[in-house]
């Protein structure tokens, strides 16, 4: 099969998984004609019909509160954000209603809600945001965000058959960068479960989405220019966290460097340090550090968004500073 | 057809029982037996009651905080109610929450509120959309307040239902007011059905204490609902003769305006109807009363004797895992759905007035609308 | 009073200001020399331009993503818009965000809308209830598309603005398409002015490829803002004869569309009006034209001449640190507004005809609701 | 001066500061002719008029829509929220347009928002809610959440005269449940600083808001049972947070447990890790641990909220354990 883009592996993951199933459902602002803004769903209405493939008004809160009501007859829908950043404007439906719905009164609701976030495309404080925190911190929703063709398929298949709300953030930077083989089966990637990239053994560099590359590429450099040895684990799931993975290459380098291009406070690096204290404290062989964007909206100007994110020598000079430590 | 003449009683006998639980409730208020706040229904019974009843069995609802009738005539015991109330092991949320925050997806069909005005809205016309897809005639009802219809999710729900043409049947329970809110600062408007006007959609007006003119415009646009001709607001104009809750002495409200209200008790009014018809005699009535006192005792006492839940329950729960899965129930040949479907990606722009160009003003509402879709769409009315 | 001949070419100078600037734009992008996405407004020039004009120099507005004349009208450059888009340390912005996102609260009295769609209504009611309580008697203006008017904010915005009768005008740009979405999957309407009539404030619609069709409508609206009457929301009837974006071909839009709208287009439609009602002279038009070339060549000049700002600037201005203090601005004695106050802490419910028993139904919008508060209210018109 | 409750306190502070400023507006839910659901602004209406105390429709989105509309004139409004959880509701107005106007374009939000939160009450899950860490991982706002009278007041009057908008949460809990003498002057407490509840030696409980109280009852059994002597942090602001306070106390005991009400995953306790592992890693003689709430909405009935709390005895018990390592 031919080498297929990131975007690509999406589109047919979804599409495969309504293929399977007539339960399957999106909804959403532009999927249907004109295929998505980012054209994921291009050619979908006509395959899969307007019953299944729902063009909506500009109402984020109605998508995904017609989504949860969708979901309570069985039915398994498919949101789709236009950019991840109008999630804001159905917070309360995901984190109310969605979230709280199956603690409350035993009411499952299988639904994905998936958009193009992340930044480094210049698109500006609005069409360019990571909000994966706030829904790691909002229990009872799953929060995916892969780094390659092969996992966003695997993993938007498994969101779509998990019963519980999944949030799968698709970092567009990614979209059409990065191409890859994948199997003609029908294979799933496990929700809750890392993956190591590159086996290391002075420090562990931990990423998601984007930064997965930029942390391979460091790890590159790293080995060539100053042989130091990184391991780089991928979360791919930020909700629940694979401890296991985490820990397990903890003890094998002894000291970890994340990586997110989330915003610095409150960012995912701060739940990993907690972990790590409380349950391999004693295999620290230095302190856990990160390397984050600033603590700022996301720039629209070039220059101005390229200081704020992360990059190679970002992650390099944090490694090896603590490599020598 | 009219309602016979057994039916008249059932209303009565769901009336009466929503208020005489609600009597109880208070009383274990007083007693420190409710965890939390005490909502009240006094005086609205109509419309919960009215509402409700002009669903099927497999419709679905969901109750907002004061449709405790609706619950009942959707087949919750007293007992559910009370044990929400006391957070008790036995309630249908076994204590994880409160109130009328619960629902059935199984048998009822009945979907939980949450404390969030509006969001209910779009999720009933999900829901009336998935039964839809399904192949299910089933129609979808909820509640809000006319403090409710500001939120934003009552605006996109219900233009959303609109477009979509979904089966959904929102009553508006105007009680004039909004915990210590008037509806003049809520919105200019005399009428809150004309809310509906935003979205092309029926919006219509009754008297909500009058239980058989609720009944009646409910019924109608449950029809409409299931014809396939989209949502209706109808907004039933009541009073909200307690406080927001226990705790609100509503002094905000005036004296003047309780009195008439009283005067005006939606279950007084439909005692003097069934008299004034000779629908009943007053063996039946004190024979219903008998029995709802009977049922009452029974229902409370079981509440009382279900023990607080085990604390260590609040760690289970958040996730299911494989626990409770939900199948689509296809009442239509699967074939129906099954891709391809052919549609074709473009709009009907030749059929769409609305899309011409806008001097030629006869562009018409989503309800005529073929939208797009396969070559054959439906016709035109 | 009509407009002057001045005026008129005032206006007309704008409209095409509005489109030649548009057309650079579109050249500096093809020359990848925009950051991101450019938005066109062809054919919708009237209605930024008209609206806009309508406005005093101390009233407000906040500009959509394609109000690039309402921008020039207001005060703003070419090269600022030109510098926004390139990302210029020059723009208003200093390249932290792009398009028509920026603003000027000490001058211009422009607020900077965000992408979410709907935000700024209720930001602009807030605006014109500040003036208001200020003593200022000053309107916000600002403008959604009909697939905007589908979010909850415009919802929530309006009737607020409504309920509180702040002087606010609100033209709602329908130009058929929201992105790829059609009117009729949008809100089952015909004219989206009805959206009004949720609120209880007049909905007009006027044909937004009549420049001074959109003038009169708006200098209404804003006078009867300004008068103390509350908000207006005006339909533009127009079409967007681009795509969403550069990068949209908008294959979805039927040909003959676009060439039944380029043939009503507005400017082509007032040159032809002020040759034949005789308002200018073949010679002052070319002035003007070449009064705009000249004018957009130096602009834009300007506008590729500023760097781009430094990379250190990122982390600059998250917080405001007494680096910018807005203060409040009287007109009105602050005695008037000096407590005690004494306002009655109770509504004047005999005189809420909207809280009398729904069946008298003699129940009145705000416009007429002399509210709560001190006991000598405004009277009742 | 007699002894004032945490809301009295407030409601004393909001009213100061409105003597003080003519430009200092209030709006909200039945906060005018009601005085607010918790009677916080009781005697408002009259006494400062309809036009600076407005009664809103049930309309968060346009609550604080229409404060940033005020603010941008020069005023300083202060929007309550019924309940702190109705913040889901206008999320996308805070996070997106509040937040980010002043990094934009450089037009400051000096604005408060403010509402009863935390649980212990009985509230159930949407009355009962601890949303702070979404808006401490929102670059531009500013996060408060006093534990005493004292606190609640002066930094009620510190947020409304900082120039940023600040999210004020004032825990249910604490409204009438603590009493205080407080001084007659007008005095602020600024933003941004923590503060020592309680000298220890050898090890730091840090908290804020009714959690504070928890740890200071906590540290009182451990060193009379235990002899274990607690230092008692209360961080008072959350954003921007004290880290100088924060290190000074861990280079004194070497040992840190932090406490929050707040759900564990993403909690605050985590980004304070972060820190630590950055700034003091080699001062720490064990791990930092934490004692949160469970991640599960928070439920309704008593004995389920117990156990969902933390308490005197969690907190004791993992300081005990954290004083052995
Ligand atoms: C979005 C939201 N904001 C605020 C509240 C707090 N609240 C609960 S009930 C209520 C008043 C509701 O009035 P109305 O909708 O008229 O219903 P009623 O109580 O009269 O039945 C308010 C403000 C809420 N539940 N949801
Ligand atoms: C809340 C929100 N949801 C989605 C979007 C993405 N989006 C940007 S413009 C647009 C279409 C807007 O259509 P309309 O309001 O009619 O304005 P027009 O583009 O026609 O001028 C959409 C969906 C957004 N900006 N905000
Ligand atoms: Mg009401
Ligand atoms: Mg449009």
């Amino acid at each position: 099969m031919a080498q297929q883009t990131f975007l690509q592996a999406i589109g047919r993951g979804l599409w495969e998984e309504m293929e399977r199933d007539p339960a399957v459902v999106m909804l959403g602002e532009d999927i249907g004609v004109y295929g998505g803004a980012f054209k994921v769903t291009d050619g979908f209405l006509p395959h899969f019909g307007r019953e299944r493939v729902i063009d909506t008004p500009i109402s984020e809160t109605a998508i995904i509160g017609a989504a949860v009501g969708m979901s309570y007859l069985g039915l398994r829908p498919v949101a789709e954000l236009q950019f991840i950043d109008f999630i804001a404007c159905c917070f309360n439906q995901i984190t109310n209603f969605v979230a709280k719905s199956h603690y409350r009164w035993g009411a499952p609701v299988p639904m994905v809600i998936r958009g193009p976030s992340g930044g480094g495309v210049h698109g500006g404080p609005f069409h360019s945001q990571n909000p994966e925190m706030y829904f790691v911190h909002t229990p009872g929703l799953k929060v995916v965000y892969p780094s390659t063709p092969y996992d966003a398929k695997g993993l938007i298949k498994a969101s779509i058959r998990d019963n519980n709300p999944v949030l799968f953030f698709e970092h567009k930077f990614l979209y059409r960068r990065i191409k890859e083989e994948l199997p003609e089966d029908d294979y799933i990637v496990p929700l809750g479960k890392a993956a190591v990239r590159r086996e290391g053994r002075h420090l562990t560099l931990v990423s998601y989405a984007a930064m997965v590359h930029t942390c391979l590429e460091a790890a590159e450099q790293l080995e060539k220019e100053d042989g130091i040895s990184c391991e780089v684990v991928d979360l791919r799931t930020l909700l629940p966290l694979d401890r296991e993975t985490l820990i397990a290459s903890l003890k094998k380098t002894n000291k970890m460097l994340v990586v997110h291009e989330d915003t610095r406070t409150g960012g995912i690096a701060g739940e990993i340090a907690a972990i790590v204290m409380e349950e391999a404290f004693e295999e620290l062989d230095g302190p856990l550090l990160r390397v984050t964007s600033l603590d700022t909206p996301v720039p629209y100007s070039p220059p101005l968004e390229e200081f704020f994110l992360p990059n190679v020598e970002k992650v390099a000079a944090a490694a090896r500073h603590l490599a020598k430590y | 057809m009219p309602l016979s003449k057994p039916q008249h009683l059932e209303l009565y006998y769901w009336m009466q029982l929503n208020r005489k639980l609600e009597d109880a409730l208070t009383i274990l208020f007083r007693q420190n037996k409710i965890v939390g706040g005490l909502y009240s229904s006094l005086g609205q019974e109509a419309i919960s009651v009215g509402s409700a009843y002009a669903l099927e069995k497999r419709d679905w609802m969901a109750p907002m905080i004061r449709n405790v009738g609706a619950l009942l005539v959707k087949g919750f015991k007293p007992r559910d109610i009370a044990m929400q109330y006391m957070a008790k092991k036995g309630s249908p949320t076994r204590g994880k929450d409160g109130t009328s925050h619960f629902g059935d997806l199984q048998d009822r069909h009945i979907v939980s509120p949450i404390s969030m005005l509006g969001d209910l809205i779009p999720v009933m016309a999900g829901v009336g959309l998935a039964a839809r897809y399904l192949g299910r005639d089933e129609v979808a009802m909820t509640w809000i307040g006319e403090g409710g219809s500001s939120t934003g999710a009552f605006h996109e729900g219900l233009n959303f239902a609109a477009v979509q043409k979904a089966p959904l049947v929102l009553i508006l329970e105007n009680n004039q007011w909004a915990y210590s809110t008037p509806t003049y600062l809520q919105a200019g408007l005399k009428d809150f059905a004309d809310r509906a006007r935003a979205y092309g959609i029926p919006g219509v007006s009754v008297d909500g204490n009058d239980v058989l003119a609720v009944y009646e415009a409910a019924r109608a646009a449950v029809e409409r609902a299931r014809r396939g001709d989209g949502p209706t607001l109808i907004e039933a104009k009541t009073f909200r003769r307690k406080g927001h809750a226990q705790h609100d002495p509503a002094n905000y409200v005036p004296d003047w305006m309780r009195k008439e209200w009283e005067a005006k008790d939606p279950i007084l009014r439909f005692e003097n109807y069934l008299t004034a018809k000779k629908l009943w005699t007053e063996k039946e009535k004190n024979e219903i009363l008998a029995r709802i006192d009977r049922e009452l005792k029974e229902e409370l006492a079981a509440a009382e004797a279900s023990p607080l839940p085990r604390p260590e329950e609040a760690a289970l729960g958040v996730y299911c895992e494989g626990c409770h899965e939900i199948r689509a129930v296809w009442k239509r040949p699967l074939d129906e759905v099954k891709p391809p479907r052919h549609d074709v990606a473009q709009w009907f722009v030749d059929r769409q007035p609305a899309l011409r160009p806008t001097e030629s003003r006869e562009a018409v509402g989503v309800a005529d609308n073929p939208g797009h879709g396969r070559k054959k769409t439906r016709k035109k009315k």
